[in-house]
């Protein structure tokens, strides 16, 4: 099932990149996703599914707000004339465990102001952050859980 | 414009060959890379220029209506490019393997088809 | 000022703003210290060279651009991602902890 | 390099990529792109696989081993240029044959296959390359 | 007429977080810190000018692929800075003397 | 040209011969000589056919095209002097193969010595009877080749494989030059075939080549018969089995370079050069030869010695200018064919027999080898120059030919005493020593040799005396014609065994009594000679060495210098190299370009430009070889923008891709190379490679200004861009022109990626598994 | 599918009209053959034990597509392909005269012998890591820079020989075969980026790429010095002599030469000595002589120079080595100066001479290194000192070493000769005395060379310190397989040298036609422009 939805979507990828929609240049588009999945059979298992699709586009909302914000942030802290940074790394202890949900989590937060994911510790329990501005801790870590954590959980569960 | 492309050229040569004339085998791989990018820019500078307009000709129509840049020096360096790359990579690997070998990428201490002390030649009959 | 001219002088703006940005990034890849750092700006560079193209994209209306941008996103994250594999298996290097050390001391 | 995040990510990458580099390598004679460039962007796409997820899955992906895949983009792009030989020309001479196929007019040629040709050889090549250097990383 | 305006705008921001990128790279204190500059404010500066691309280009295949394009950027650029950050974390580069904090060197 | 005629196929029968020999010694043993010797006699036998129209004066001429392109044909030409070369040739043949069946029977390269022997006499019966210039010249350097196998036929003796390298070297170097004698009388004459260049005389000697033709030809003919001071190779060849030092030394090849000067006696000689140079070096020969022939204590090597001075002697009559003196040469070289085969063998046969040749050793042998003895009792006696043979008929024709009143020829007479008398006394030491006197005991007892061996020597000293008897029949169908041939006109031998009271009997007389004389006091002569050279210390043969040796030195100094095993050092000279050359073309040829008009780029593009410069600045600057493979990025990045900014983007798309992918590899690589010893350049090499590579680039540079001063043909680019689309259906015209226009520079192109490809692994997966040994395949 | 390339187009003036027959592929056929069975035994990396029978196969079809190919230009002139059917000089043209068809066959039947070769002694390991892909393409390389007709089309076959040389060099891994590879990869691809700058430049002064095109517009208006002739021709002319100079291992850019060919397989060094440098030699012949004929007029002193050293440096490095290998090099170098003696002088003759020796030193240098391969593999050694007693051991190898030491000395009776002596008469022909004198010094010089191998190596009982006059030599045993087919090879290239020494006619007359065609090359670009005008 996850695999045929990959394929769907790699097909519409297809046709939306080469612009065009035809019955044969879809079919091209749907046996190329099926090579390509192919290709990567043995990472497979794993996808999403349609009735997310709501929380998922609230997740990118939140995704595109912070990542403007983010975007600002730095442009503020690099002009300004005295830079006070206090940068640092912290853990955050994670709630989500799957591989794919703790990537987007990563990623996400690596996008979001001032912060950059630097590691998942071994026992995958804590992802470590390097903040610009480590002051406050725990007001990071609750950012964090509050935010995207909370949004992935309610997305992808 | 030429001009100063043509001097960059020169730039780009000189450099290459400052690096090639090095003992060390990744710079002078380094200089057979910047070598490749000096005789492509070379070629395409022979081959004339023209601004921004690439040689494509617009959908739906049968020639371009302006002048375009010159098609065929571009598809010559693309042919370089890759023959280049692909050179590069082969002595890439093989500066490694000598690495591997004899331990370093001094030129000078990889004397061993032509080691310094090679036997005189036979005497006598 | 039309808005074509208007995106004229936005693309005359952008361009100087993304030169000015070539030479910094440059300079970062030249200066280090680290090679984290120079990867870093490397890398940062390839994202600028992206905007370049987009701008100029614009600028000539040659749309076809965009996909060398791709292209160019897809290539480029595969160098950092060698470079920070090469990072990881090297270690830092005698020379660069020489020289962090000494920046370190004389703070 | 063992870590979740990019693990997770590579093998999507690496079909996105491939899919991009089939697109590339097909619109390559009325746009910028074709055989070569496809090629350069489906072997990186192997090289972030086999980065991410090492060298064996890429090869077991692949089936064949990538230089034996150069090999084949070669003996096709050779064998492009026979064709010359039914129609009475010189060899490499383009053919091009319209077949409507469900209604959409297809466009196959023998410098569609010579470019696919080339495609191969790059993808088999490059791919080749990186995974030899790969091994030797995991020894 | 709006399509050229708002493109003027996306170039001048995009291009203008790039410069900002640059700065930051030049002026953050340690590697670390530069990267959130660069991952991010080029990221974002990039994309900006692609978007603007897409928009002059009023041809739904190239917006995809201006999209795609952007896409790609956001799902790879973090990964790019956090394989670096990591491995240079991992070998030892050292944090800012001036950091406040090293959690992970203290889970170790 | 007559086409194929049964003459020719005798001529070339030898070399038969010689593929048939192994096989036959293999099957039949040392008998097989008996049948192989069949072959040279029936040369003979046939040859002698024409001897009769020869002595009317008739050419014969035949021959069949071999390379018509270059005129050259196997073409023959038998007139009295290439006539009695081929007979003694093909007759003392018979009798060498005959001789060398019963010396070298049992031994295991017995059959390979018979083909050596056969292809040698092919040679030199092709030398001889060769029409064709080109075809003389083959021929010659086949003797030379064949004689190198048979000198060094005890191949693992140094000695032998030294004197061997020698006779090549002298003989071939000769042969050099004789070619490039040939060249030029083709040059002057432009005819290839002798028998119409002999008709050439006049035009060769007034023109300016003459001299350089005459030098060429001499260079070739004193090789080859050992002429002072060329003469050291050819006692040294006694190192050959004594067969070989029979024939070769004897009658034939060193008999090739007299061949050749009396071959051109008619084009080359009556001139004052000619007559000068020839009796000069031949005088010198003969005496040096006779004075180096006393100081010997081995047989093979006194007669050597001889051999050497008689060539001499032969060359200086031939150069000496007149009839008689051509006349007297015809005769002493075939008496010295005759009666120095015979001794050879005789000397052969004694070493066979007895075990040693050094005189010293030997004594009283007569009762033990009584035709031995005989033989080599007439063949002394004839070498001597003494009457009733032949060797005394050519004896008082010289004295009769060269003394005159005036002082050359005083001189040379004086000298020719001298060489006479010695060799009289080497002869007596020959004949006498070995087997008169007390027996001494030898290595081997010794005992009358089979009849392989003791027929050739017995036969040819009979032949000595024999001739000398029927002097009239051997005038007339021998000797007038070859002197004919050699003096380029008639001319009518009368000389005959009766005495002839006059100056060439006194003379003769002298000779005898100064020969007796010094050979009553031979060890004391012998003792003094050795002294003498002693004291001298140096002869052409030291200086062989020399020369060799030296040669080997000076090319081990020359090569190491240039090829110093420094990449960097060949790298440096080939830039140097490129860089003066194109300034010099620049400047030499008047294509300097003219100062170029500059246009003011817009800001990025000056950007670009400028982030070019500063990525190659930070390549060159980086301080470690990962800075710079990092910084090498920049200058990549800037090329393909460079490219998008001029309207190419496939290839910036390339440039892209390629330039990162190379960052990509070479960070895979570095990863596991360690490599913390710094590349830092001394400040002498940067300041030396920065002039090298300044040289280059400007020269690149000014070389592409001057290319761009020059209005463009975009003719191909034109055509491109009109039928892209129309004919090959492709809008992007680049790609049109890679796949389709140019498709074949794409196959080639992505054959080189394949390759290097499989390179590449084949690098990375093969490991030499041990250091193996240096040899093995 | 037949012909729909053209569409509604009137085809005049775009594509060439004219009709091919199946037989017009034998044009192509010497490039396309090796690059189908390359890439096939690539793709066949699994089945080695097939490799050996199929490359011969290939080479046998190679040599027969040449063969047939010589027959056809000796018959009727120069042919032309251009591929793709466009109108030359749109297209790439394969132009074939007899220059390249007799370079191209020659080149055939060494590889043919080399394959045979092969089959017996190559291993596994070497099959696996492509040592047959590497040889294909390298005959793919070398057969296509023998053919084609465009000069970028040219640059392009260099590549292909040249990194398919490096594979096959590098083949085995050895610390020498490194170190070789190295310098012999990193000169030569300066040498071919030279060739790729000069044709970049040449490009932007003449605005084409076809040599036939190339002569017009340089050769074709009347007057010297019109517009035709104007910019920096010489110079570019002299980068191509300084590019195929280095290519052909000509002093003073010979290094890589001496550094490399000692090191791979004896095989390969074969193939090597055999081909590549002539290759060079062809590509100075084609662009120096036929394209810049005025250039190489004015550059002839140069080039008399330059071969005078390389004959004397290349003899004097023979005479300075201690093993076998290093001193066939060195004669390779030393032919090659001979060659550029032809070149200098420039007249019908001298380039018949070149031509003659050319084929010569193919067929000769390539049997010498496989004579000294046998010989390593009988006494365990190629070092001088070490060697000895080969001439006992094996006769029939000292038969055919005796042979190719004649002739690559210039002796009869062998090819060696008429080479060597068609260019001292040109020379002196043409006044250059002290050319011809050094041609002759030169071979004077070898053979000492050689002979002090053949001394050593053969006559010599043994090693060094073998007393004298006894025998002392120990070899090892040949496998059948092995013997047979070294033998086979070696004999052939020996009857081959010996067969022309013998009847040379056919050689001779043949590279007088192939010098006269280069020399006046009407029919040359007739035949490229004749097909659709
Ligand atoms: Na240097
Ligand atoms: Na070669």
């Amino acid at each position: 099932m996850n695999l045929l939805l990959m394929n769907m979507l790699l097909m519409l990828c297809w046709a939306a990149v080469t612009g065009n929609f035809s019955e044969l240049n879809l079919l091209f588009g749907f046996l190329l996703g099926l090579f390509s999945l192919w290709l990567i059979r043995e990472q497979t298992g794993t996808g999403g599914y349609f009735g997310r699709t709501l929380r998922i586009f609230s997740l990118l909302l939140l995704f595109i707000r912070e990542l403007a914000l983010s975007a600002f942030r730095v442009a503020v802290l690099v002009l300004s004339p005295r830079m006070e940074t206090k940068p640092g790394i912290f853990a955050f202890p994670l709630t989500v465990d799957r591989d794919f949900e703790i990537t987007l989590l990563a990623n996400l937060i690596t996008l979001t102001p001032g912060t950059l994911s630097v590691d998942v510790s071994a026992d995958r329990k804590h992802l470590y952050v390097h903040a610009i501005d480590c002051s406050d801790i725990p007001g990071n870590v609750a950012d964090i859980a509050n935010g995207f954590e909370r949004k992935i959980l309610n997305a992808f569960r | 414009m030429e001009v100063y492309l043509a001097i960059l050229v020169g730039i780009f040569f000189t450099v290459s060959i400052y690096l090639l004339l090095s003992k060390y085998v990744i710079r002078v791989l380094l200089g057979v890379a910047v070598l490749g990018n000096a005789v492509n820019l070379l070629i395409f500078t022979a081959g004339r220029l023209t601004r921004e307009v690439p040689p494509i000709i617009p959908a739906g129509l049968q020639v371009p209506v302006d002048p375009t840049a010159n098609p065929l020096p571009q598809a010559l360096i693309l042919t370089a490019i890759v023959i280049s790359f692909s050179f590069f990579a082969f002595l890439l690997v093989l500066g490694y393997r000598s690495f591997q070998d004899l331990h370093t990428d001094d030129t000078d201490s990889m004397r061993f088809a032509e080691p310094v002390d090679e036997p005189a030649p036979p005497r006598g009959y | 000022m039309s808005a074509f001219h208007f995106l004229d002088f936005a693309i005359s703006i952008a361009l100087v703003m993304l030169t000015l940005s070539f030479f910094l990034t440059c300079y970062r890849v030249v200066v280090g210290p680290t090679l984290p750092d120079r990867i870093m700006a490397l890398d940062m560079l390839v994202g600028v060279v992206i905007g370049f193209i987009a701008v100029i994209g614009v600028k000539t209306g040659y749309h076809l651009y965009v996909d060398i941008a791709l292209a160019l996103g897809l290539v480029g994250f595969l160098a950092t991602v060698a470079f920070a594999r090469f990072v990881l298996e090297r270690g830092v290097g005698d020379h660069e902890r020489a020289l962090l050390e000494d920046r370190e001391g004389k703070r | 390099m063992n870590t979740i995040i990019f693990r997770t990510v590579a093998p999507y990458l690496t079909a996105l990529m491939v899919v991009f580099s089939v697109f590339i390598l097909l619109r390559g004679h009325n746009d910028p792109g074709g055989g070569f460039i496809g090629g350069l962007i489906a072997a990186s796409a192997f090289a972030i696989y086999g980065i991410a997820n090492g060298v064996a899955p890429v090869r077991r992906a692949l089936y064949f081993h990538p230089i034996t895949l150069a090999g084949f983009g070669l003996f096709l792009a050779a064998c492009a240029g026979l064709p010359s030989i039914l129609a009475g020309v010189p060899f490499l001479t383009g053919l091009w044959v319209f077949p409507t196929v469900f209604g959409v007019e297809l466009a196959l040629s023998t410098p569609l296959f010579f470019d696919i040709g080339v495609y191969f050889v790059v993808v088999g090549s490059i791919t080749a390359i990186a995974l030899g250097l790969e091994d030797r990383m995991e020894n | 007429m709006m399509a050229p305006v708002l493109a003027g705008v996306l170039v001048i921001v995009g291009a203008f977080f790039a410069l900002i990128a640059a700065i930051g790279l030049i002026r953050l204190p340690d590697v670390y810190s530069r990267m959130h500059a660069a991952s991010k404010a080029g990221t974002v500066g990039s994309g900006l000018m692609m978007i603007a691309l897409a928009i002059v280009s009023g041809d739904s295949g190239t917006a995809a692929r201006a999209l795609a394009g952007v896409i790609f950027f956001v799902l790879t650029a973090p990964i790019a800075a956090h394989l670096l950050a990591r491995a240079a974390y991992k070998v030892g580069y050292p944090l800012w003397h001036g950091s406040v904090a090293d959690e992970m060197s203290d889970a170790e | 040209m007559t086409g194929m005629n049964p003459t020719i196929v005798f001529l070339l029968s030898p070399f038969l011969a010689a593929l048939l020999s192994p096989v036959l010694v293999r099957i039949m043993g040392a008998n097989a000589a008996w049948l192989l010797a069949l072959i040279p006699a029936g040369i003979f036998a046939h040859l002698l056919g024409y001897v009769p129209s020869v002595a009317e004066g008739e050419a014969a001429t035949m021959g069949v095209v071999w390379a018509p392109s270059l005129g050259v044909n196997l073409s023959y030409f038998l007139d009295g002097l290439s006539l009695t070369f081929a007979l003694l040739i093909s007759g003392i043949g018979t009798l060498i193969i005959l001789y060398a069946g019963g010396y070298l029977k049992g031994h295991a390269q017995h059959g390979r010595f018979l083909a050596f022997l056969f292809l040698f006499m092919g040679s030199m019966i092709g030398v001889v009877t060769a029409d064709n210039l080109i075809a003389l010249f083959i021929y010659w350097e086949l003797t030379s080749i064949t004689s190198f196998l048979l000198i060094g036929f005890d191949h693992n003796r140094m000695a032998s494989r030294r004197a061997a390298l020698q006779a090549l070297v002298v003989t071939g170097g000769g042969g050099l030059a004789l070619l490039a004698g040939v060249v030029v009388l083709h040059l002057v004459t432009g005819m290839n075939e002798l028998s119409l260049v002999l008709n050439s005389g006049d035009v060769l000697r007034e023109s300016p080549f003459y001299l350089l033709a005459f030098w060429l030809v001499i260079g070739g003919a004193f090789t080859k018969s050992a002429q002072f001071p060329f003469h050291f190779w050819l006692p040294n060849a006694m190192e050959a089995p004594t067969p070989v030092s029979a024939y070769l030394h004897s009658a034939t090849m060193v008999k090739a370079g007299v061949y050749l000067l009396m071959r051109m006696n008619p084009v080359l000689g009556d001139t004052l050069v000619w007559q000068t140079v020839l009796p000069v070096f031949g005088t010198a020969t003969l005496v040096i030869g006779t004075l180096l022939a006393i100081r010997q204590t081995d047989l093979k090597l006194m007669l050597a010695y001889t051999t050497v001075a008689s060539l001499g002697l032969l060359v200086s009559l031939t150069g000496f200018g007149n009839e008689k003196a051509i006349e007297a040469a015809v005769y002493y070289l075939v008496a010295h064919a005759l009666f120095k085969g015979a001794l050879f063998m005789v000397a052969g046969l004694i070493d066979h027999e007895a075990g040693t040749r050094d005189i010293r050793a030997l004594g009283g042998l007569r009762s033990a080898m009584p035709l031995t003895f005989a033989a080599a009792a007439l063949a002394s006696l004839s070498m001597a120059g003494l009457p009733p043979f032949i060797g005394f008929m050519a004896k008082e024709e010289i004295y009769a030919a060269i003394a005159r009143a005036d002082a050359w020829s005083v001189a040379i007479t004086l000298f020719t005493i001298i060489g006479n008398a010695l060799m009289l006394v080497i002869a007596a030491a020959v004949a006498i020593r070995p087997f008169l006197g007390e027996a001494k005991e030898t290595p081997k007892h010794a005992h009358e040799g089979p009849v392989l061996m003791w027929l050739g020597p017995v036969v040819l000293a009979t032949l000595g005396l024999v001739s000398a008897i029927v002097a009239h029949t051997t005038n007339h169908l021998f000797v007038s014609p070859m002197a004919g041939a050699v003096a380029g006109a008639e001319v009518d031998a009368h000389a005959a065994i009766a005495f002839h009271i006059g100056l060439p009997l006194a003379l003769s007389v002298v000779t005898i009594a100064l020969g007796i004389a010094v050979f009553c006091f031979l060890p004391q002569a012998r003792f003094a000679m050795a002294k003498v050279l002693h004291r001298i210390g140096w002869g052409p043969d030291t200086g062989f060495d020399q020369f060799i040796s030296g040669l080997v030195s000076l090319s081990t100094l020359i090569t190491r210098f240039l090829q110093n095993g420094r990449m960097e050092a060949y790298m440096t000279t080939v830039f140097l190299i490129f860089g003066v050359a194109i300034w010099y073309g620049l400047i030499r040829y008047g294509e300097f370009p003219e100062f170029p008009q500059f246009v003011t780029p817009t800001f990025y593009e000056a950007g670009i430009f400028l982030l070019a410069v500063l990525g190659l600045a930070a390549v060159i600057y980086a301080h470690d070889r990962l800075t710079a493979i990092v910084s090498l990025g920049i200058q990549g990045f800037a090329v393909a923008v460079i490219f998008i900014l001029f309207g190419a983007p496939d290839l910036s798309f390339t440039q892209f891709m390629v330039e990162t992918l190379s960052v990509v590899i070479l960070a895979l690589v570095m990863t596991r190379l360690i490599l913390d010893k710094t590349d830092h350049r001394p400040f002498g090499e940067r300041f030396f490679d920065t002039a090298v590579a300044l040289i280059a680039g400007s020269g690149f540079l000014l070389l592409l200004l001057a290319v761009l001063q020059v209005p463009f043909d975009p003719a191909l680019s034109d055509f491109f861009t009109a039928y892209s689309r129309v004919v090959a259906h492709g809008r992007n015209i680049v790609n049109v022109i890679i796949v389709d226009f140019r498709g074949l520079d794409t196959m080639g192109e992505i054959a080189v990626v394949m390759i290097a490809g499989l390179g590449i692994i084949a690098l990375i997966r093969v490991k030499a598994r041990r250091p193996r040994a240096e040899a093995e395949q | 599918m037949a012909g729909a390339s053209s569409g509604h187009v009137d085809p005049t003036g775009i594509l060439v009209e004219a009709n091919l027959h199946l037989a017009d592929y034998i044009i192509v056929a010497p490039v396309v053959v090796p690059v189908l069975f390359g890439a096939l035994l690539l793709m066949l990396r699994g089945k080695t034990r097939w490799h050996g029978q199929i490359a011969i196969l290939a080479m046998a079809l190679l040599a027969l597509s040449t063969g047939l190919l010589l027959q056809r230009v000796s018959a009727e002139g120069p042919v032309t392909m251009t591929m793709g059917r466009w109108l030359p000089p749109f297209g790439i043209s394969f132009s074939v005269d007899i220059a390249g068809a007799l370079l191209a066959f020659v080149s055939s039947l060494i590889a043919l012998t080399g394959a045979v070769y092969a089959a017996s002694t190559t291993t596994t390991l070497e099959r696996r890591y492509g040592f047959y892909p590497f040889f294909m393409l390298m005959m793919a390389g070398v057969s296509g820079a023998f053919l084609t007709g465009d000069i970028f089309n040219l640059y392009v076959w260099f590549e292909v020989l040249l990194i398919s040389s490096f594979g096959m060099i590098v083949l085995g891994s050895e610390q020498r075969q490194l170190d070789g590879t190295m310098k012999y990869a990193f000169l030569n691809l300066v040498a071919t980026t030279l060739f790729l700058i000069a044709t970049g430049l040449l490009y932007g002064l003449l605005g084409t790429l076809n040599m036939a095109d190339i002569w017009q517009k340089l050769n074709a208006s009347g007057d010297p010095g019109s517009a035709a002739r104007a910019g920096p021709v010489t110079t570019i002319a002299i980068l191509y002599l300084l590019a195929f100079s280095m290519k052909a291992a000509a002093f003073p850019l010979n290094f890589w030469l001496p550094a490399s060919y000692h090191t791979p397989k004896f095989l390969v060094s074969a193939l090597f000595a055999g081909l590549l440098t002539k290759v060079g030699v062809y590509s100075l012949l084609r662009v120096l002589l036929m394209l810049f004929a005025q250039e190489r007029l004015v550059l002839a002193d140069t080039i008399a120079w330059v071969a005078a050293f390389t004959m004397l440096a290349g003899v004097f490095g023979a005479l300075a080595q201690s093993e076998i290998r290093r001193i066939l090099g060195y004669l390779v170098i030393s032919g090659i100066g001979t060659m550029m003696a032809g070149l200098a002088v420039g007249s019908l003759t001298a380039i018949t001479g070149l031509m003659v020796y050319a084929v010569h030193s193919m067929i000769v240098m390539t049997a010498l290194y496989l004579a000294a391969g046998i010989m390593a593999r009988l006494s365990q050694t190629s070092s001088l000192s070490a060697s000895g007693g080969l001439y006992a051991a094996s006769p029939w190898l000292a038969a055919a070493f005796l042979i190719l030491a004649f002739s690559v000395s210039g002796l009869p009776p062998t090819s060696g000769f008429w080479g060597k002596f068609v260019l001292v008469r040109a020379s002196v022909e043409s006044g250059a005395w002290w050319l011809a004198f050094v041609i002759l010094l030169s071979g004077l010089l070898t053979t000492i060379a050689i002979f002090r191998v053949w001394i050593f190596a053969f006559w010599r009982g043994g090693p060094q310190d073998t007393p004298d006059g006894a025998e002392a030599w120990k070899v090892e045993p040949l496998e059948k397989a092995y013997r047979q087919g070294a033998f086979l090879a070696l004999g052939a290239l020996v009857l081959l040298t010996l067969a022309i020494g013998l009847m040379p006619e056919a050689l001779l007359s043949t590279s007088a036609d192939a010098a006269r065609g280069l020399l006046y090359p009407g029919d040359y670009i007739g035949s490229v422009f004749g097909g659709g005008q």
